[in-house]
């Protein structure tokens, strides 16, 4: 029982990650029918907005201890962070410890501008090309993104740690009643969860009850119709683009201080994520999120040494073998419309 | 001797009864209308006989063989041709090949593996699709895509696809719905050419009264999912019944 | 046009397309230098007259020798990659003489002179492994075949490693192995022409099990998580077998993907297991998100069984232990060597390693360095750069003064035998380089075993091949 | 000739001008030049360029005619290799029956995959193969090599042993993949002046077998099957309300790609007796989509263009150096000279990818066609001058707001 709930929480959370990238990637397709294969690249560099925020915080000023020795026996050179001489330690030590949640703030607008640029340089111009182009064009922008950051950054990864007060773990177990340890779960985890469940009603209900919203729902279900209404409906999109870029860029932050991001993050998720979109339905934003989690769990349980040792390698392929059956059942997805796409 | 009997066919889309019961017998080498106002099933009643749809109950049979069931292509290759509302053809493809294609579809059946021989080296069907172009006055646009044709051209050259296939029965989908009168008037006297040249049975859905009291022998009224009446053109034209349900706004 | 004929052939005498093909072999040169050639008809049309003794592939002729440098330059070993790029580039500058000289001055042997390898200028070619079998093949080939390189050496993997040694070895050049810790490179795998100064997942086995008694006990319980593939697979035998010698028990061991990012469902189960150690035998990106997990699940401040909880990572690299950052504190693993040894070859190559680009070495960089001296040095002793000559110079050679203390490279299996060090993630760092702390360093003896270990056995060497 | 028209006769007859006089044009520059750095024309690299020439021409009859983008066809290729090693292992290192049970083999395994995936379209079938070719990678990587079963042997390849059985293997035929005796490997290098050119046995084997397929993909284009397939991508409505089955018509397109792909395979391995899991990853499903759009879907010559672009720069850009750019750049004075290196590092090298990338970006921008939209810019440009007319370019097309 407790390993069951302890493989659903993992599911959750590896969902929230999915379901994340998903929202993004079907929106972008929804509202301006485009396959966006530079999606995982904004969730990668969505990460890198926190690995810089930090990189800024730490940035030094060096004073040579003529006590310490460094590698080569020459004075070491030790440095302290302007943050630290500026606020006093204690403050400086705080703002950097708690970086990765600053990063939101900075990542935010970073995302939009880096969304409005793309959609108004690049993808405008491939609204009308077939696919296949949308793939080859996003694909070398996302090749270029990730080269990009690496010249940077390098090929190693970086660590982003939480807050102190949200690194470790509780004992969820002990809360409801199981032994101690029987449900120990990473405190930022729960955090993650917690955020994706927040971000994706956000989007929801934007898209629900404003009139913006109102028309780039409409716009997704017929785009020629809102455009002949006179509704600038190209403009939106920009925005819901931008917005989809965000929401893949806060994923991206937030996702840091589980695994350390590195410049190929973004390819690692990118075909998981047209898997979920594509097992969810094309262009259905609840399906997106339901397959996410769907997927999330089914992978966490296909990992367990009961399910290999059933079925061995079950956890290398499950992913796919769910794809496989559920649009083999259900031809366009979970909950995917009629017609798009199937061209 | 009527060449398609379709017989007590049902049709439900969850709640809404498309089709209740329709009878319907369709004489061969007649020219047959089906009118009746939106949402009277028309379209749902084409789809049944063309193996899109599935009826409920009830049967079709096309020269006493049963049509539920079967495909589209297996249909088509019984003897039924099928003109869309907006023309369907191969964009993509020239003029020339739209009208081989169906030409090779009625010799080599539904699938060959032809991949080696060359289309220039099939004499037989690359002429005869030469004397359907000229047939329907296309042969000068032979080498143009045929996404590129003009609304009429599009048709034209449907109609012409689907005749090359010397089809028993043509049924037709609303044949002229948005087009100019010009283009109307030219695809009337088409229509009313193939009657006369062709031993063909044409069965015709059609929202314009001009177009089908200028062709049809028999008309068949639908209403609300069920046929009306059925009779020759002068008689519905007069028949109080239409008049309520359908002419009264026309007249 | 005119094609340039062999000096040795009489110039009105017509060639034969026959006559100018090798057995096995890709090279150019090879074929032209070989001299008297002489087919033997259609069946076998490609052998040399044994009189071509010296003949062998890209041998040199001009003033230069060319080196090829197969390394990851892209992918997720990118920066391993570079590490080790930058280690060979400064071998090449010792060997011609340029710099400090490195480790030439501390080497045992004393052959080379820094004036290039038997009086050739070295030149080295570069290529991108991508950490694929495939693509490490392909660019190994290129240079090969183009760029006339008379060795191959580096890499981060070992499918990388055993794809490019079969292919030197079909080739006809020497293959230097890079980072390759899977047993099976000189084990079912070994080739005659391929050599691994690194050391193997038995020797971490081995160099571990005693540190580990020593600082856990000899009744603990570990759970393997274990990277599925094949050196993913012969690290957890190791492992296993040896800490198994010491009393312990394996609860579990578990397989993740390869292409997993996220380890947690595979971490989570392992408190409720009844483990109280657990071994992650992950190397790269893999290690670096599983041992980050491990340490989000509070593993290592939790009690089982009445212990603290410890994890293992039995393969360390530098870079892993920058990349998983605050969490390898105190936790134990192997390396091969380490910056901060104090013999003094280490002290020799850091120092000169760390004047040129500012950062002390990783291990692979220091293996990929010391590679190329062996080869240079065996080719000077051997009088020549056949690769049947060199790598009989190999075999069997002691040597000092290139780190890790006496070294033995085993004629048997092309092995190196040296010290193996037990490093843990230090708990005080004082710089982003002493990210490590050394243990113990693991005495030769203790880590040899016989060439027919079960783990190693099933392959052969067999011939070396000079490729003509 | 051969029952092709005149325009594809040239086209046929270049190609194989291109392809037999390829160790020439491949080597321009002389050797120890600095511009030899760009030679493409050694046997590895040349063997490359046809073979995933290969993959992608029968790539392109799925893709340029019906439309149907399979995101998988990797598992093919690595199918047809894993097919050849194994009769290298068991009969002989004949590559005749290697490559013949490759072909089969991949044509089967494609008939299955193909089956079940042709049962939905567009984006759907694009991540059913996707799916199915991961599913493939993902088990030979690792399932697939355990000590009791090894099929693929994993991580290092599947390669021949010494202990494997090699029934047929003659005693004095050479233990290297050969044709009747004649190795892949054997060479003949002819050296002109300063110039070097390779002849390389298993190049023109891989040649002569890409100028056969291309040649049947040329009567594949001009047959009615072909023209079938095209009707599929245009309107398979219309199709199905002509009498025709477009099931077998794609499942035939899918069969035949496949079986392209399990040639390449099975060519690769016998260049090489090597085959790696990596073939089959969803990275290498996406080079060959690459190489075909790159190249101009659709067109006959296109696919082969693109795959030559491609591992152009994978086996050139990538191997040029800081040494090889500061040799070139040695002229400039010191200052300049770093200069230009620290500017051009990024692109070269280790960063052959991010050149790569903006490749990509730049062609799909401004050649929607690919490659061969370029090549005809190219020769209109140059013909309009000839004739020397003044009618600039009909103005652009604005796009509609």
């Amino acid at each position: 029982m407790d390993a069951i709930l302890l493989q659903i929480l993992n599911g959750l959370d590896k969902g929230s990650a999915y379901a994340l990238i998903a929202l993004g990637l079907t929106l972008i397709f929804g509202t301006l029918g485009v396959v966006n294969f530079a999606h995982g690249a904004l969730f990668m560099i969505g990460a890198f907005c926190a690995v810089t925020l930090q990189k800024l915080l730490n940035l030094s000023f060096v004073t040579l201890d003529e006590t310490q020795k460094d590698f080569l026996g020459n004075p070491l050179k030790v440095e302290t962070p302007f943050i630290e001489a500026w606020f006093g330690p204690e403050v400086g030590a705080t703002i950097i410890d708690w970086s990765v949640p600053l990063s939101i703030l900075f990542a935010i607008p970073v995302m939009l501008l880096v969304g409005y640029v793309m959609e108004r340089g690049l993808i405008k111009h491939f609204y009308k090309r077939p696919h296949a182009d949308q793939i080859l064009v996003t694909f070398g922008l996302a090749i270029v993104l990730q080269e990009i950051v690496k010249y940077f950054f390098g090929a190693n990864p970086i660590q982003t740690p939480p807050p102190d007060v949200l690194s470790g773990s509780v004992d969820l177990g002990t809360m409801v009643g199981f032994d101690p340890n029987a449900i120990i779960y990473p405190i930022w985890r729960l955090v993650y969860f917690g955020f994706a469940v927040g971000i994706i009603g956000a989007v929801f209900s934007f898209l629900q009850f404003t009139t913006f919203g109102m028309v780039v729902r409409a716009g997704m279900a017929d785009r020629e119709t809102v455009g002949l209404l006179g509704i600038n409906i190209d403009r939106r999109f920009t925005i819901m683009f931008g917005i989809a870029a965000g929401v893949a860029g806060l994923a991206g932050v937030m996702y840091g201080p589980l695994n350390p991001p590195n410049y190929h993050m973004g390819m690692d998720f990118l075909v998981l994520s047209f898997v979920v979109v594509v097992v969810g339905g094309m262009g259905s934003l609840p399906g997106a999120v339901l397959a996410g989690f769907l997927l999330g769990i089914l992978e966490s349980f296909a990992s367990t040494t009961w399910a290999t040792t059933t079925i061995p390698g079950i956890n290398q392929i499950i992913i796919y073998l769910v794809a496989i059956i559920v649009l083999l059942t259900r031809p366009r997805g979970l909950m995917g419309r009629k017609g798009v796409m199937e061209e | 001797m009527a060449i398609l009997r379709v017989k007590d066919v049902s049709k439900r889309f969850g709640g809404l009864k498309a089709l209740t019961d329709v009878n319907l017998n369709i004489e061969e080498n007649s020219v047959h209308a089906i009118i009746g106002p939106n949402g009277a099933g028309k379209s749902t009643l084409l789809n049944c006989l063309v193996g899109k749809l599935m009826p409920d109950t009830g049967s079709v049979l096309f020269n006493n063989n049963s049509v539920l069931g079967l495909e589209p292509f297996q249909i088509n290759q019984m003897g039924i041709s099928r003109v869309f509302q907006t023309p369907e053809i191969f964009g993509e493809l020239t003029v020339m090949e739209n009208m081989l294609i169906p030409i090779f579809a009625m010799r080599d059946g539904a699938f060959r593996m032809h991949a080696y021989e060359t289309i220039a080296n099939e004499r037989e069907v690359v002429e005869q699709a030469e004397v359907m172009l000229e047939e329907m006055n296309m042969a000068d646009k032979r080498e143009m895509h045929a996404a590129s044709l003009s609304r009429g051209d599009k048709r034209r050259l449907e109609i012409g696809m689907c005749l090359s296939q010397n089809p028993r029965l043509l049924l037709l989908d609303e044949p002229t719905a948005g087009m100019a009168r010009a283009d109307t008037n030219n695809t009337i006297d088409l229509l009313k050419q193939i009657k006369d040249e062709r031993d063909i049975t044409i069965a015709i859905i059609e929202h314009d009264m001009h177009v089908v009291f200028s062709l049809a022998e028999r008309i068949t009224v639908l209403a609300q999912g069920t046929p009306l009446v059925e009779d020759t053109p002068e008689k519905i034209r007069g028949h109080p019944k239409v008049r309520e349900a359908y002419l009264g706004e026309a007249a | 046009m005119r094609f340039r004929l062999l000096e040795e052939e009489p110039k009105d005498e017509k060639w034969k397309w026959e006559e100018y093909m090798t057995k096995n072999n890709v090279t150019r040169r090879g074929v032209l230098k070989s001299g008297a050639v002489a087919g033997t008809g259609l069946a076998l049309p490609t052998i040399f007259t044994a009189s071509s003794a010296a003949a062998f592939t890209n041998e040199p002729t001009g003033a230069s020798v060319t080196l090829g440098f197969n390394v990851p330059q892209t992918g997720p070993y990118a920066d391993e990659g570079n590490d080790e790029l930058l280690a060979q580039q400064l071998a090449v500058e010792h060997l011609n003489g340029e710099g400090d000289g490195g480790c030439l001055n501390t080497f045992s042997s004393k052959a080379l002179q820094g004036n290039g390898i038997l009086g050739k200028k070295v030149g080295f070619v570069t290529g991108d492994t991508q950490t694929k079998s495939d693509a490490a093949r392909a660019s190994a080939k290129s240079m090969i075949e183009k760029d006339g390189a008379i060795m191959i050496n580096g890499g981060s993997s070992s499918g990388v490693a055993v794809a490019v040694q079969g292919l030197c070895q079909e080739a006809g050049v020497i293959f230097m192995a890079g980072l390759t810790h899977a047993n099976d490179t000189t084990g079912k795998d070994k080739k005659a022409n391929g050599f691994r100064h690194f050391f193997n997942a038995y020797m971490s086995g081995a160099a571990l099990a005693p540190v580990l008694a020593a600082e856990m006990g000899k009744e603990r319980r570990a759970y393997h998580l274990t990277a599925d593939y094949n050196w993913g697979w012969t690290q957890e035998e190791s492992i296993v077998a040896s800490t198994e010698a010491l009393g312990w028990e394996t609860v579990n061991t578990v397989k993740t993907p390869l292409a997993s990012t996220d380890f947690s469902s595979y971490i989570a189960p392992v408190l409720n297991s009844g483990a109280d150690v657990l071994v992650l035998n992950h190397y790269g990106g893999n290690m670096v998100n599983s041992l980050t997990n491990a340490i989000q699940f509070g593993l290592l401040d939790k009690v089982a069984n009445g212990k603290d909880f410890k994890i293992v990572v039995p393969l360390y690299s530098e870079l892993m232990a920058a990349g998983a950052g605050e969490n390898i504190k105190g936790v134990l693993g192997s390396m091969n060597w380490n910056w901060q040894l104090q013999d003094e070859g280490t002290k020799a190559f850091v120092k000169s390693f760390g004047e040129k680009y500012g950062k002390p070495p990783s291990n692979s960089a220091q293996t990929c360095y010391a590679q190329v001296l062996l080869y240079a040095d065996a080719c000077e002793r051997a009088g020549t750069f056949n690769p049947c000559g060199v790598a009989e110079a190999l075999e069997d050679f002691e040597f000092d003064g290139l780190g890790n203390g006496p070294t033995w490279y085993r004629g048997a299996d092309h092995q190196c035998f040296k010290d193996v060090l037990v490093v843990r993630g230090n708990e005080n760092p004082t710089n982003a380089y002493d990210t490590l702390e050394i243990v113990e360093i693991t005495p030769r003896a203790q880590v040899e075993y016989d060439p027919e270990h079960p783990m190693f056995a099933g392959g052969e060497l067999g011939k070396c091949n000079p490729g003509a | 000739m051969l029952g092709l028209n005149k325009k594809d006769t040239s086209l046929l007859i270049v190609v194989a001008l291109l392809t037999l006089l390829a160790p020439f044009i491949l080597n321009p520059f002389p050797e120890g030049s600095a511009m030899a750095q760009f030679n493409a024309g050694y046997p590895d690299l040349m063997q490359r360029f046809v073979i995933f020439g290969i993959f992608a021409i029968g790539f392109n009859i799925l893709f340029g005619l019906t439309g149907y983008l399979s995101f998988g066809h990797a598992a093919f290729l690595g199918v047809g290799s894993y097919s050849a090693v194994w009769m290298f292992k068991l009969l002989s290192y004949n590559v005749i029956p290697a490559i013949a049970l490759s072909v089969v083999v991949a044509g089967l395994f494609s008939l299955l995959i193909g089956f079940i995936s042709l049962r939905r379209s567009g984006i759907y079938f694009s991540i059913l193969t996707l799916a199915f070719a991961q599913m493939s990678f993902a088990l030979a990587y690792s399932v697939l090599s355990n000590p009791k079963f090894n099929l693929t042997n994993g991580e290092t390849g599947l390669q021949v042993y010494a202990d494997d059985p090699q029934i047929l293997q003659g005693a004095n035929a050479p233990d290297l993949p050969h044709l009747f005796g004649l190795p892949m490997r054997a060479t003949y290098t002819m050296d002109v002046g300063a110039w070097s050119f390779d002849f390389n046995a298993g190049y023109y084997l891989c040649a002569v077998i890409m100028m056969a397929v291309f040649y049947l993909s040329i009567r594949i284009f001009r047959s009615p099957f072909g023209m079938m397939l095209r009707a599929v991508k245009s309107n398979q409505q219309r199709m199905n309300y002509t009498g025709l089955n477009s099931k077998p018509y794609t499942l035939a397109a899918f069969v035949i790609s496949g079986m392209y792909a399990g040639l390449a395979g099975g060519l690769m391995a016998a260049m090489d007796p090597l085959a790696g899991a990596e073939r089959m990853q969803w990275t290498a499903s996406g080079e060959v989509v690459l190489m075909t759009i790159l190249g101009g879907t659709g067109t006959l010559i296109g696919p082969v263009l693109g795959a030559g672009f491609i591992k152009y720069f994978e086996n050139i850009f990538s191997k040029i150096n800081d040494n090889v750019l500061h040799s070139w750049f040695a002229f400039l004075p010191d200052g300049l000279e770093d200069a230009v290196v620290f500017v051009i590092h990024p692109f070269i090298g280790k960063g052959w990818h991010l050149t790569l990338g903006i490749l990509f970006m730049l062609v799909v921008i401004y050649l929607p066609g690919g490659l061969v939209e370029g090549g005809q810019r190219l020769l209109k440009r140059f013909k309009r001058k000839k004739k020397d007319t003044d009618d600039a370019p009909s103005g652009k097309t604005e796009p509609a707001e």
